[in-house]
């Protein structure tokens, strides 16, 4: 008995936290769920909630961690929900609209996204921060596009989703959950193995982490198939929750949304992330309810302020003293004092806030390589002996 | 249909994208920042032009109203760069980007709740076109030429010759050390925030000279291309966003013409964008820079 | 030949119409601590790029104990036993002081682990990461860093900061070390203190480094051997002692005095 | 220590797995409950796009139903129980559907007017039929929507006014050279477009122009592209086609006719500071409403609708929506004492669709005697309006 609690201290709470938080949800949803079924409306937000956050933490791997901007994450969603949808229609003749349908659909869903993650990472190896940035977000609006053109996926109209059985449904939220917790395990396992370090020394530095022989080609195509892959994953998730897929919804305002949740999350703090998708979408949801009719015009006032205040609030170099006084990790800090024992400081606990992507382009600040005058003059400028 | 023809749409086009594009790229160059909201200040700058108008459709009232709605849209991106963007000096690039998203939302939304959803159509002057042997080209057509092309001349004289311009520069290449050389930074990205309105605006009146109609979406895809075009032209660079924007525009106006093609046309067009940027990493006219190891 | 650890032949590159380097021949023989050094903009940080594969040199080739390197990438150059420092240091700003190690260790065969064994957490993953964090933490402890091994490396002051890349750098297991004016900004104490760290890293790892340095002091008390380049060509190259009497190499540096 | 700990972790999870399990493939238990048990009036509910590019219909819809329910609660109600209107937005955008169902569904919704527009009615057609809910959409005009048997159109659907235009081209129109414009990203505009093409008799040539996007910089392209066309059929909505009109007045030929279905109505109206007498071309359309109508129902309505919100978003949507609603009035009247003010959704839903399904006529603003068979199709007369005759 005792040295369980002995073993409990000794857990790196730090490396669950984000499974606890899905997983008391889910029971907390079991436990609602068991006593006379979910409301629609409930599981309905849940479900949105849940493929944000599958979206957000695939994005997060990209963004956050590799440290390049992608404005088309959408796009790979779309190419899940597409595919993934289909499949599932045609396959259901034979298995029927069950769990086996779903898991084929969602491998083939994510595996087809994925392999457009492996397309667009190749440009990444040529191209660098906005440069990468509008060929996601072009790769987004040409796949859009596409699937609205064709025919075979209903063109404008797109297609009727195959309808699950009803157990199935009503229980999709639990297999929704169960998907988010696998997206939290394989991209924090990915993050915290010697493969996840390499990813972030190349977002760190990446001329250094080249001269440490990190294969810098293999691991930038790692980290975009992987986040195609979940987000491929989310639009079968999408498609397994909406009766109908239509390509417009997936254009560079979607993209741009989960951007949002990401980087209110705080780059590479995937708890933060999880957190801000779960706020807003949660936030989306409740305004467009709550506003209806004639006060629906001012919900994306709201929203936009919130938005707004939000960033500037936890952004602003101006509030930085106030933010370190009140924020959320100080408040349970206060609450459970743990005793100082620099023992027991991991070495995973890098601080992964706040930063910044080759969006602002060091190349752009450091100049070109002026061999021609450094010829000329030997003696100009730099230090001397 | 004729080649001509399809060629001076896509300039015209292209000119507009520029006016954006020049906008976008300034502020990117100089405040590091990708403003998002550039596209609905010309909205905004759309209907001022709509509010002056809908008083009398009388020449001089037009006229009136354009120098309003630069006055508007100057105004506006400065209040938006010091309200928004500038407690923010400092902090994580994509941070400043969703508040620009927010403020977009923002501007579309009170867009919305004052002017309704309902299409406006401004009552801009109808000036007629011209012959030119076959061709009959629209006089607002040239107008835009030639005002854009002018605007980009006086542009880059002054970035090139002004004493403020060259400060810009010396921003853009390296703000630490501007600031060292005393320059004085707020001020410098204030005035480039409001030069990029100001443009922003006219492109928003060259619309309405094409074809006066006005909803609240009315900036955001004019404002998506253009920031397309800036890149395919090299972003910072100002005869970058130029050739980036014209070459953009006459592959719309070709991809418009064919029929077969033009449901696809934003897919062409981001294609050939990929394309290029794989040809060359960092656009048409963008410097190649190198990392000094 | 491959009594050498690093040799160049007639290396040189030129960009555009200009030669930045050209006829660099260095023979460097195994544990001998080299010097490459030179007036601003001589081209030695440009020779450090050619042979980190940084740049492609435009004529000539190299040699690390005898295999031909040139036209190899940055990495495999690395993973062939050429690691480096730079003159702006380069750390892995936002990731621990052991973290940054590990990154090095990251190559070597020992420590393979494969994609999926990490992100389906099997065992040989855990014993991998013990490992690597086992040895990162005795280079650590060799540059007296392991304190410091959870702060992020950005806080680091700027000495210890030095020491890490060094540390990084060998923790790629090289045979030929390049470091980058190591003593840059530091004050003579910092300074000895490198110069004992460079020796015992040399005697203890029996490394050969080659390294380009301004501080003469430095130069003089730990290079054997120097080769002194201007305008990209070689200037002069040698016994240490007798190099640095050459007038050539005194006009290059202090200029004609008429 | 470590393995232990590492023991617990897992043994939580695998725990919570099999709970997860359990619950799973146990709690399949659903007796639909009927959440209208306790309401005091008849709750109506109705999805649409409030906000953004297509915000314009939604308002159309929204004002004209309250409008009308303002009305019957004046009067006194259906059988004296008042009604009570609901909108929410979706933005045009079919994911923001299901939860806008759920939550007026969990409110107590009875009846509803579907969505305003066709994409998004695409998912309210599927949860409606499954919860067996009534709904008749004033304007989601795709053959698709109405599908199941709970799901009834007021406007036309598609398919039949590209058939319709199809045939009145083949017989009417002289000219072989026929030009169409369509919005190449919006089902209404290629559902129309597709079946007028599949229609029009061989004899004819089609000449096509198409756009896409919200916003239009400029038609001058299309323009050229249509310029020698004498009669150019537009299944678009009026906002562009104004737009197309005013920009090309001068290079059609002032003896051209523009032809377009009822998404053109509305054109004379609905664009602030766009006055059609300034386009030479004869503009038509085939639809149900006439925004200027000068008599009957439809004037009446038109000017109780102007008069409230203005004529800024007076067009066959509203007019449409306000005819769902008395349609649904009259439909419980006739039920008589079938329907309760509490009875379930699928209650009212089953006696709705018999009603509507049933040779049940209704005469409102949109036409006389409109009846609807089993599919849910409208069959009322479609009447070629010409706004504007051509200049003299």
């Amino acid at each position: 008995m005792k040295n369980i609690g002995l073993a409990l201290k000794k857990i790196k709470w730090k490396h669950y936290v984000n499974y606890v938080i899905v997983l008391a949800a889910l029971i907390v949803l079991l436990i609602a769920g068991a006593s006379g079924g979910l409301k629609a409306s409930t599981n309905e937000l849940v479900l949105k909630i849940a493929i944000s956050i599958v979206l957000a933490v695939s994005l997060s791997i990209v963004v956050g961690f590799l440290g390049e901007l992608s404005l088309g994450h959408a796009g790979f969603m779309c190419v899940g929900a597409y595919i993934g949808g289909k499949v599932a229609v045609v396959i259901s003749e034979k298995l029927g609209g069950g769990i086996v349908t779903f898991l084929i659909s969602l491998i083939v869903g994510g595996l087809c996204a994925a392999v457009c993650g492996f397309v667009i990472g190749l440009p990444a190896l040529r191209l660098r921060g906005d440069y990468l940035a509008i060929v996601t977000l072009a790769f987004g609006e040409i796949v859009k596009v596409i699937f609205q053109q064709s025919k075979a996926f209903g063109a404008n109209l797109g297609f009727d989703t195959l309808r699950y059985d009803k157990s199935f449904r009503q229980n999709f939220y639990i297999i929704a959950l169960i998907l988010v917790l696998v997206t939290l395990a394989v991209t924090q396992n990915m993050i915290r193995s010697k493969h996840g370090r390499a990813i972030t020394a190349i977002r760190d530095n990446e001329i250094a982490a080249r001269a440490s022989g990190v294969d810098v080609t293999k691991y930038k195509l790692i980290a975009f198939v992987v986040s195609a892959f979940f987000a491929g994953i989310a639009g079968v998730m999408f498609a397994c929750t909406f009766s109908t897929v239509q390509a417009p919804k997936f254009g560079y305002n979607y993209s741009i949304e989960i951007l949002v949740m990401v980087v209110l999350g705080g780059m590479g703090n995937i708890t933060g992330t999880i957190l801000s998708a779960s706020l807003i979408t949660f936030l989306n949801v409740k305004l467009s309810t709550v506003l209806t009719g004639d006060l629906a015009v001012v919900k994306d006032l709201v929203y936009a302020l919130i938005l707004v205040l939000i960033v500037i609030y936890t952004n602003a170099p101006a509030f930085k003293t106030f933010r370190e006084k009140h924020n959320l990790k100080a408040f349970t800090l206060r609450i459970f004092k743990p005793k100082k024992d620099p023992s027991r400081i991991r070495d995973d606990e890098a601080k992964w806030s706040n930063i910044p992507t080759k969006i602002n382009m060091d190349e752009l600040l450091t100049v070109d390589l002026k061999v021609q005058e450094s010829v000329q003059s030997p003696d100009k400028g730099g230090k001397n002996k | 249909m004729d080649i001509l023809s399809i060629l001076i749409n896509g300039l015209n086009v292209g000119v507009i994208y520029a006016m954006i594009a020049l906008g976008y790229t300034m502020v990117y160059g100089i405040a590091k920042m990708l403003n998002f909201a550039h596209g609905d200040i010309i909205m905004v700058g759309g209907y001022a032009i709509y509010v002056f108008c809908a008083m009398s459709g009388s020449l001089p009232m037009f006229f009136g109203a354009i120098l309003i709605s630069v006055v508007v849209c100057t105004l506006l991106g400065i209040t938006v760069e010091k309200v928004a963007y500038r407690p923010l000096r400092g902090a994580s690039p994509l941070a400043v980007l969703i508040t620009a998203i927010g403020v977009s939302y923002l501007l579309q939304s009170l867009a919305q709740i004052i002017f309704k959803s309902a299409p406006k159509r401004v009552a801009v002057p109808d000036l007629g076109k011209i012959m030119i042997g076959e061709l009959g080209i629209k006089v607002s057509t040239l107008i835009t030429l030639a005002v854009s092309v002018a605007v980009m001349i006086a542009l880059s004289c002054f970035i090139r010759y002004n004493k403020i311009g060259r400060a810009m520069l010396a921003v853009s290449e390296d703000r630490g050390a501007a600031e060292l050389m005393g320059v004085n930074v707020n001020k410098i990205i204030t005035i480039t925030f409001a030069i990029g309105s100001a443009l922003a605006a006219l492109a928003g009146l060259f619309y309405l000279l094409q074809s006066p109609y006005m909803t609240t979406t009315f900036g955001a895809m004019p404002g998506i291309k253009a920031f397309t075009a800036a890149v395919i032209g090299g972003i910072g660079s100002i005869p970058g966003a130029m050739v980036g924007s014209i070459v953009l525009g006459i592959i719309e106006a070709v991809c418009d013409a064919i029929p077969a093609v033009a449901p696809y046309k934003d897919a062409v067009e981001f294609s050939i964008l990929i394309v290029i940027l794989l040809v060359r990493p960092t656009g048409l006219l963008g410097k190649k820079r190198r990392e000094k190891v | 030949m491959s009594d050498y650890v690093l040799e160049t032949v007639d290396l040189g590159i030129s960009f555009g119409g200009l030669k930045a380097a050209q006829g660099i021949n260095l023979k460097i023989k195994k544990n001998e601590i080299y010097g490459l050094i030179g007036p601003n903009g001589a081209g030695k940080t440009t020779v450090f790029n050619m042979l980190t594969g940084v740049y492609q040199p435009t004529t000539g080739e190299f040699y690390l104990s005898g295999e031909k390197l040139n036209g190899a990438s940055q990495e495999s150059i690395n993973k062939k036993g050429i690691a480096r420092t730079f003159q702006n240091i380069r750390l892995f700003n936002n990731m621990t002081v052991v973290r940054n190690v590990m990154v090095g260790l990251h190559n070597r065969p020992e420590y393979r682990c494969g994609f999926f064994t990490s992100v389906f957490r099997l065992p040989r993953h855990f014993k991998v990461e013990k490992q690597m964090r086992k040895k990162a933490k005795e280079l650590l402890d060799i540059f007296g860093l392991l304190d410091d091994r959870n702060n992020l490396a950005c806080n680091l002051p700027y000495g210890k900061q030095r020491k890490l890349e060094i540390a990084r750098a060998l923790a790629t297991d090289p045979k030929l070390l390049l470091l980058d004016e190591p003593a840059a900004g530091m004050n003579p104490q910092e300074t000895a203190e490198l110069v004992e760290t460079i020796r015992f890293v040399r005697d203890r790892f029996d490394m050969t480094i080659l390294l380009i340095e301004h501080d003469m002091s430095l130069v003089s008390s730990i290079c054997e051997r120097l080769t002194v380049l201007n305008f990209g060509t070689v200037l002069a190259e040698g016994e240490t002692a007798e190099v640095l009497k050459d007038p050539e190499v005194i006009r290059a540096y202090l200029g004609d005095d008429e | 220590m470590k393995n232990l700990a590492k023991k617990i972790i897992s043994a939580v999870m695998a725990i919570t797995m099999i709970a997860v399990a359990c619950v799973a493939f146990s709690s399949c238990s659903d007796a639909k409950k009927n959440y209208a048990a306790n309401n005091t009036e008849f709750y109506i509910g109705a999805s649409g796009p409030l906000t953004g590019g297509a915000a314009v219909y939604g308002m159309a819809v929204k004002n004209s139903a309250e409008m009308a329910v303002e009305e019957i609660n004046a009067a006194g109600g259906i059988n004296g129980v008042k009604i009570k209107f609901v909108m929410m937005d979706d933005k045009h955008d079919a994911s923001n559907v299901s939860t806008n169902y759920a939550t007026m569904y969990e409110a107590g919704m009875q009846i509803s007017l579907g969505c305003v527009t066709t994409a998004p009615c695409k998912e309210w057609k599927t949860l409606s039929y499954e919860d067996g809910l009534f709904f008749i959409t004033p304007s989601a005009s795709a053959d698709i929507v109405v599908e199941y048997d709970n799901a009834f159109q007021m406007c036309f659907a598609d398919e039949n006014q590209g058939t319709t235009a199809a045939n009145y081209v083949n017989e009417n129109v002289s000219e072989t050279k026929i030009g169409v414009l369509y919005k190449s990203d919006d089902a209404y505009s290629t559902g129309i477009f597709n079946k007028f093409k599949s229609t029009l008799s061989s004899s004819k040539t089609l000449v096509e122009a198409s756009f896409s996007g919200e916003t239009v910089a400029s038609f001058a392209t299309q323009i050229s592209q249509l310029k020698d066309c004498k009669f150019i059929f537009m299944p678009i909505y009026y906002g562009p086609a104004a737009q197309f009109m005013d920009e090309a007045k001068n290079d059609v030929a002032p003896d051209a006719i523009y032809y377009g279905c009822d998404g053109l109505d509305g054109i004379d109206t609905s664009v602030e500071g766009f006055d059609i007498s300034t386009i030479p071309q004869e503009v038509s359309y085939l639809s149900h409403f006439n925004s200027q109508a000068t008599d009957g129902a439809a004037k009446t309505f038109i000017d109780k609708y102007v008069s409230k919100y203005g004529k800024e978003t007076l067009n066959q949507f509203g007019a449409s929506a306000y005819d769902c609603i008395y349609a649904i009035k009259a439909a419980i009247e006739a039920a008589g004492n079938k329907i309760g003010v509490t009875s379930s959704p699928s209650e009212i839903g089953d006696v709705l669709k018999g009603i509507f399904g049933g040779g049940f006529t209704f005469s409102g603003v949109t036409g006389d005697s409109i009846t609807w068979n089993k599919n849910g199709f409208v069959n009322k007369s479609a009447i070629k309006y010409i706004v504007k005759e051509k200049n003299s």
